[in-house]
């Protein structure tokens, strides 16, 4: 028999999270006390060493340093972004915790900036321009579309189209779905619900080979480690 | 004063594209010349064994649209790559600041490669390039570039579509609130999940127990989370005026800090601020599964009678969820996670798909201004599906009757959606 | 629906069946087979094997980013597809640039170097044909610097040695400059963020790797984002599939991707079976109901 | 002031961050990484609140004695220690200046030996969780049920061997109803075509959305006082 005390708190822990299913326990809660304290303490010092040193101090210092000397470099920008860390934390004196709305409100609108782009090109143009291809026709080499090579294709070229508009049209907000509309988007709902029923059923796979991880843990490490 | 913020917006787009339009065009006229006629040839001493014609160099410039040290190389393909004795096995790019300096390979590209990208020029130095043409005996040269220089653009010439469409969604949205302000009315279609907010409020009421409200695991820098606190601004203003308990564990310091800020000012609107405490919000922890380890805890052991999980999820989506339908809550989901959508709907009560979590909070709202511009939303989306039924079309047609002009023209307006 | 009715029958009560059975017999399927070791083969279909033949086709000395975006909770999924394709890239003389945007791929780096690298090719020299870059934070943040300038967030390898003392990181200046670059992907930040903010812009070839959960998102990528992405323990298996049809050698070797399949493919079965059951239990509810009822719901 | 400026700053960070991205030319270019930076350090400083947050409300829970107080006492301690393991850098071998996760510190062997099986477990927790929310929710009760149903069945079968033993039948003209094809072809026309549905929709919120913020019609997150 061979004990590894590291294999040994790795089938504690995960027994007792697993146990979780049968009900609400003690065992259950030890773990998850231990998980939420090790892990907000785990990210906390991560970044600190991976955001405050490395990317505020070993920027600012140096800068901060060559003011002194009488230069002014680019990384002297990062000081505002050490204010606006600071100003962060006023809130815990209520007077003037309402500065804390300033680093917030840059918060927000430089999310509401770039995540603007982002989603326009990657979400919205580029699934435009995806789905336009000839939905139907000979084999073409005339530019540079994709050939449609066979009827399936063609066909299914066609529901792509057919599925991308009647879901646009579900999600249509300033219009009454009932009518030759209520009509298309019910259809979008369908193709809605294949995609929800797809992506369920593809999901399963990857979860099973989470637990299988684990139950390989339980059953190669602990077990046949200790007892094998 | 959103009047006057909504015509300022537009004036300064306006006035920005059309000086970019500006400079754009004037860079276009720097353009230089593709090539030195006069160059000469280097590198044909040994008598070839079996070398393959080599590339003819096509165009060699500054690239388009960017931050400058980075100047793009093409050629004409040898007749040998892929036809021909068909021995080419990949294209050199060398580069040298004079014109018979000595010359190092910068990059290689694979054959039937006409382009490459070399991002390692100082801006302002001149550079000559020639291609290599590789085959298993050896290389063949093409001739030396003219001389050029890199430099930086004021205008992303090849983002240019992109600008267009975005200013065309954003003029259609920002007209949409401009009308509904000035008090046009919209009809708006029902969402269920919305519709159900209040009765699910209502039943944790009824029943004594506490909301759970969920904002997703992402921090501040996801929309989807602003979304989702921008919601339970709404929400919270009913659970105040229904004196209810919410509870809200957060993974995320930042979103600890706005969710305490919106709740309360939601207490304060409602005319309950007394009522109101900083314990509302709490953090847990930032790491994904220690989080929902531990709001599964509060599940189980509080019971609430409602759950809200509005913001962006991860693979922890099906594990809250499941466990709170094994208490029994009502649960309201919304995210644009399309992965963790489907667990939501086979989960929960009611789920908002996508561009529905984003337009909850104005819905909730009842604001016009709010609502106008889910009004101009919609149009974003009648643009998107007759550009996609036009274009279909058009290149059916085309494809059809072998139409050479017609297949251009659809590639041209096709282009336009081709952001880099 | 009413989950506290007085009385039910047995059919009723099925219905609602405790989770905990359903549980019990979802350990059991995956339980089972692991304990037997069998293994289980997968066809190739198109959307990996575009990037099998993508990479088959580098020449020797491409430089190919492999960067390990997933955690030891991922990892029985996406270890496999990390193992075949730095044993693919390896037999094409390809030079491997390893480095993670996940805290936790830094890790996993290193394993992948020690437990199949090294061991299996050992004419591969560090700084010269492969090299670890380390972990380092920033997310997308981190892809949108590396896009511009390689060496400003990568000074050092993840030993802390000066990146501009291995001969292969010379012609390195940004993302630009690699032929390929995969992404081992279990999530946010991961093969979609490789696109969004490196692949499109500056137009360079991402493949990838990921969970078989996030692979349907990135269905739509490809193939004109993505030159192929591996889905789950299925596309690791494929891709193992690829790799011994054109290397042998490989069939003899225990494939990570091949012996998952079965597992997953015994509890694929108890949960269809479920399904099957609960759905036969619904109908013959509702006919009992409508007989009890004189039809209507 | 106490809201203006804040909306203020929302309207021009926002818009000057959509204008850049069409600008390469310094500094322009480089805006939207240098937010990712700042907002970084931002979150780093916005840690001592959540930090703060957990030790008080432990803390509290300990001294009121409340319910389960003796498991906040573990939290309490497994957060200190991991801190500390980890600012303090004990025992890496490269001392104070080492890599925060070196290889032997306290910091690795507390993140390997018990982060890591925590987190992989409750990961597994999913499968158990997919068995159970399938048996539910896979109802044939009405129309879209039954869409999704069929749709996740096929997907399913197409995923084992199974689903080609039963019906490796049909060859020929048929065979595109073979389950493997049958599934890759639902993945790869249907469900793209609800995807990018979804993704256009979704394009269209946050653009909408990040509209109503930047011009600050949405301000609920800054709060509505004095409205």
């Amino acid at each position: 028999m061979h004990f590894d005390l590291g294999v040994w708190i790795g089938a504690f822990l995960t027994l007792g999270i697993i146990s979780f299913l049968y009900k609400d326990n003690p065992w259950y809660k030890i773990c998850e006390a231990i998980f939420v304290g090790i892990s907000a303490g785990y990210w906390i010092a991560s970044l600190f060493w991976q955001n405050l040193v490395s990317k505020l101090y070993d920027n600012l210092a140096p800068a901060i340093v060559a003011l002194f000397h009488g230069q002014i470099q680019y990384n002297l920008l990062y000081l505002v972004a050490g204010i606006l860390g600071i100003m962060m934390l006023l809130r815990l004196i209520p007077q003037i915790g309402w500065i804390s709305r300033w680093p917030l409100a840059l918060v927000v609108g430089a999310t509401a900036g770039l995540q603007f782009i982002n989603y326009l090109v990657s979400n919205g143009v580029k699934q435009i321009y995806n789905t336009i291809v000839p939905v139907f026709g000979p084999v073409s080499d005339a530019g540079g579309i994709p050939p449609v090579a066979t009827t399936g294709e063609g066909i299914g070229n066609v529901i792509i189209l057919i599925g991308t508009f009647t879901g646009l049209v579900y999600f249509f907000f300033s219009k009454e779905h009932k009518g030759l509309f209520g009509g298309a988007a019910k259809v979008g709902t369908w193709f809605l619900m294949i995609t929800f029923g797809a992506s369920f059923g593809y999901t399963v796979m990857s979860r099973m080979s989470l637990l299988i991880g684990r139950i390989d843990f339980l059953v190669n490490d602990w077990i046949r480690g200790t007892f094998g | 004063m959103e009047l006057l913020r909504s015509r300022i917006i537009i004036g300064i787009t306006l006035l920005s594209m059309v000086l970019m339009f500006g400079s754009a065009l004037a860079q276009d006229a720097d353009k230089r010349d593709v090539l030195d006629s006069t160059a000469v040839r280097v590198g044909t001493f040994k008598k070839p064994v079996n070398l393959p014609i080599p590339a003819q160099l096509d165009v060699v410039e500054d690239s388009e649209g960017d931050a400058g040290s980075s100047i793009t190389v093409s050629w004409l393909p040898s007749p040998d790559d892929g036809a021909g004795k068909n021995n080419v096995i990949e294209y050199q790019i060398l580069r040298s600041e004079s014109q018979d300096g000595e010359y190092v390979i910068v990059g290689s590209a694979s054959r039937g490669m006409t382009q490459f990208q070399d991002a390692t020029t100082t801006d302002g130095v001149t550079y000559f390039y020639y291609v290599r043409t590789i085959s298993k005996d050896g290389g063949a040269n093409s001739q030396i570039s003219a001389g050029i220089q890199s430099s930086p653009q004021w205008f992303n010439t090849k983002d240019l579509d992109t600008f267009i469409i975005g200013l065309i969604i954003c003029a259609a949205v920002i007209y949409f609130i401009y009308h509904a302000q000035k008090g046009k009315k919209f009809f708006l279609r029902q969402i269920a999940g919305l519709e159900a907010v209040d009765e699910a409020i209502g039943r944790a009421t009824e029943m004594g127990r506490s909301i759970l409200f969920i904002p997703g695991i992402n921090d501040m820098d996801d929309v989807q989370t602003v979304a989702g606190i921008t919601i339970l601004g709404r929400v919270a203003k009913t659970i105040a005026e229904y004196d209810t308990k919410i509870n809200m564990p957060v993974s995320r310091s930042i979103v600890m800090t706005t969710a305490r800020e919106t709740i309360k000012q939601a207490y304060v609107a409602a005319g309950r601020p007394d009522a109101y405490s900083d314990d509302m919000v709490h953090y847990l922890t930032d790491e994904q599964f220690g989080y929902v380890a531990a709001v599964d805890g509060i599940m189980v052991r509080e019971k609430p009678a409602t759950c809200f999980y509005l913001g962006a999820f991860f693979a922890e989506s099906l594990i809250m969820a499941e466990t709170g339908n094994s208490i029994g809550a009502i649960q309201i989901a919304g995210t644009a996670m399309p992965a963790q959508l489907p667990f939501f709907v086979a989960a929960c009560d009611y789920t908002l798909i996508g561009e529905e979590l984003f337009a909850a909070s104005a819905y909730l709202s009842g604001e016009p201004k709010q609502l106008g511009s889910l009004k101009g939303q919609d149009v974003g989306k009648i643009i998107a599906m007759i550009v996609i039924l036009g274009l279909c079309g058009l290149y059916t047609v085309a494809s059809i009757s072998d139409s050479v002009s017609l297949l251009d023209f659809a590639d041209k307006i096709k282009g336009l959606f081709s952001a880099s | 629906m009413n989950g506290n009715g007085e009385q039910k029958s047995l059919v009723e009560r099925l219905q609602f069946i405790d989770r905990r059975i359903i549980f019990l017999f979802i350990a059991v399927a995956v339980v089972l087979p692991l304990l037997f070791g069998a293994t289980l083969k997968e066809e190739t279909t198109p959307i990996v094997q575009e990037l099998f033949d993508f990479i088959e086709h580098l020449p020797p000395d491409s430089r190919v980013l492999l960067s390990f975006d997933y955690g030891p909770t991922t990892a029985p999924e996406i270890q496999p597809m990390a193992d075949a394709i730095v044993r693919h890239c390896a037999e094409r003389d390809t030079r491997l640039y390893m480095m993670a945007i996940w805290a936790t791929g830094h890790n996993l780096t290193g394993s992948t170097i020690e437990e199949t690298l090294k061991p299996e090719f050992p004419g591969y020299v560090y700084g010269e044909d492969y090299i670890n870059l380390g972990y380092k934070a920033g997310n997308q943040g981190l892809i949108r610097l590396l896009f511009d300038d390689f060496k400003r967030m990568y000074s050092t390898d993840a030993n802390g040695t000066a990146i501009d003392e291995f001969p292969m990181m010379q012609q390195i200046k940004n993302l630009k400059n690699f032929d390929l670059i995969v992404s081992f992907g279990g999530g946010f930040p991961g093969i979609k963020e490789w696109v969004l903010y490196a692949g499109d812009p500056g137009n360079i070839p991402v493949g990838g790797g990921c969970t078989a959960v996030s692979a349907p998102l990135l269905y739509p990528y490809y193939p004109n984002q993505l030159v192929g992405i591996l889905g789950g323990a299925k596309g690791a298996a494929e891709y193992e599939n690829a790799l011994i049809t054109k290397y042998p050698a490989y069939g003899k070797k225990w494939m990570g991707g091949m012996s998952l399949m079965m597992s997953q493919a015994v509890s694929h079965v108890v949960i269809m079976l479920f399904i099957l059951f609960g759905n036969a239990l619904y109908f013959i509810l509702r006919a009992q109901r409508k007989l009890e009822t004189g039809g209507g719901e | 002031m106490k809201r203006t400026v804040p909306l203020l700053i929302t309207f021009i960070v926002g818009a000057v961050l959509i204008l850049a991205e069409f600008v390469p030319h310094e500094p322009f270019g480089n805006f939207g990484e240098d937010f990712s930076l700042y907002f970084d350090i931002i979150a780093v400083f916005a840690f001592l609140l959540g930090g703060g947050n957990l030790i008080r409300v432990h803390v509290t829970k300990v001294q009121r004695k409340k319910k389960d107080w003796p498991f906040s006492i573990v939290t309490l301690v497994g957060f200190l220690g991991m801190l500390a393991a980890g600012l303090l850098k004990i025992g890496n071998p490269d001392g104070i200046q080492g890599d925060v996760a070196k290889l032997g510190s306290l910091f690795n062997d507390l993140y390997m030996f018990i982060f890591t099986p925590l987190q992989a477990s409750m990961f597994a927790l999913l499968a158990f969780f997919v068995g159970s929310a399938s048996y539910r929710a896979f109802r044939a009760k009405n129309l879209d049920a039954t869409i999704l149903l069929v749709a996740a069945f096929v997907i399913l079968l197409g995923r084992t061997p199974f689903g080609l033993w039963l019906t490796s039948g049909l060859e020929g003209s048929l065979s595109f109803l073979q389950i493997p094809n049958l599934a890759n072809w639902i993945m790869g026309v249907p469900n793209l075509a609800g995807q990018r549905a979804i993704m256009i929709g979704i394009a269209l919120g946050v653009i909408s959305m990040s509209l109503r913020l930047i011009l600050g019609v949405e301000r609920t997150y800054l709060g509505q006082d004095n409205e």
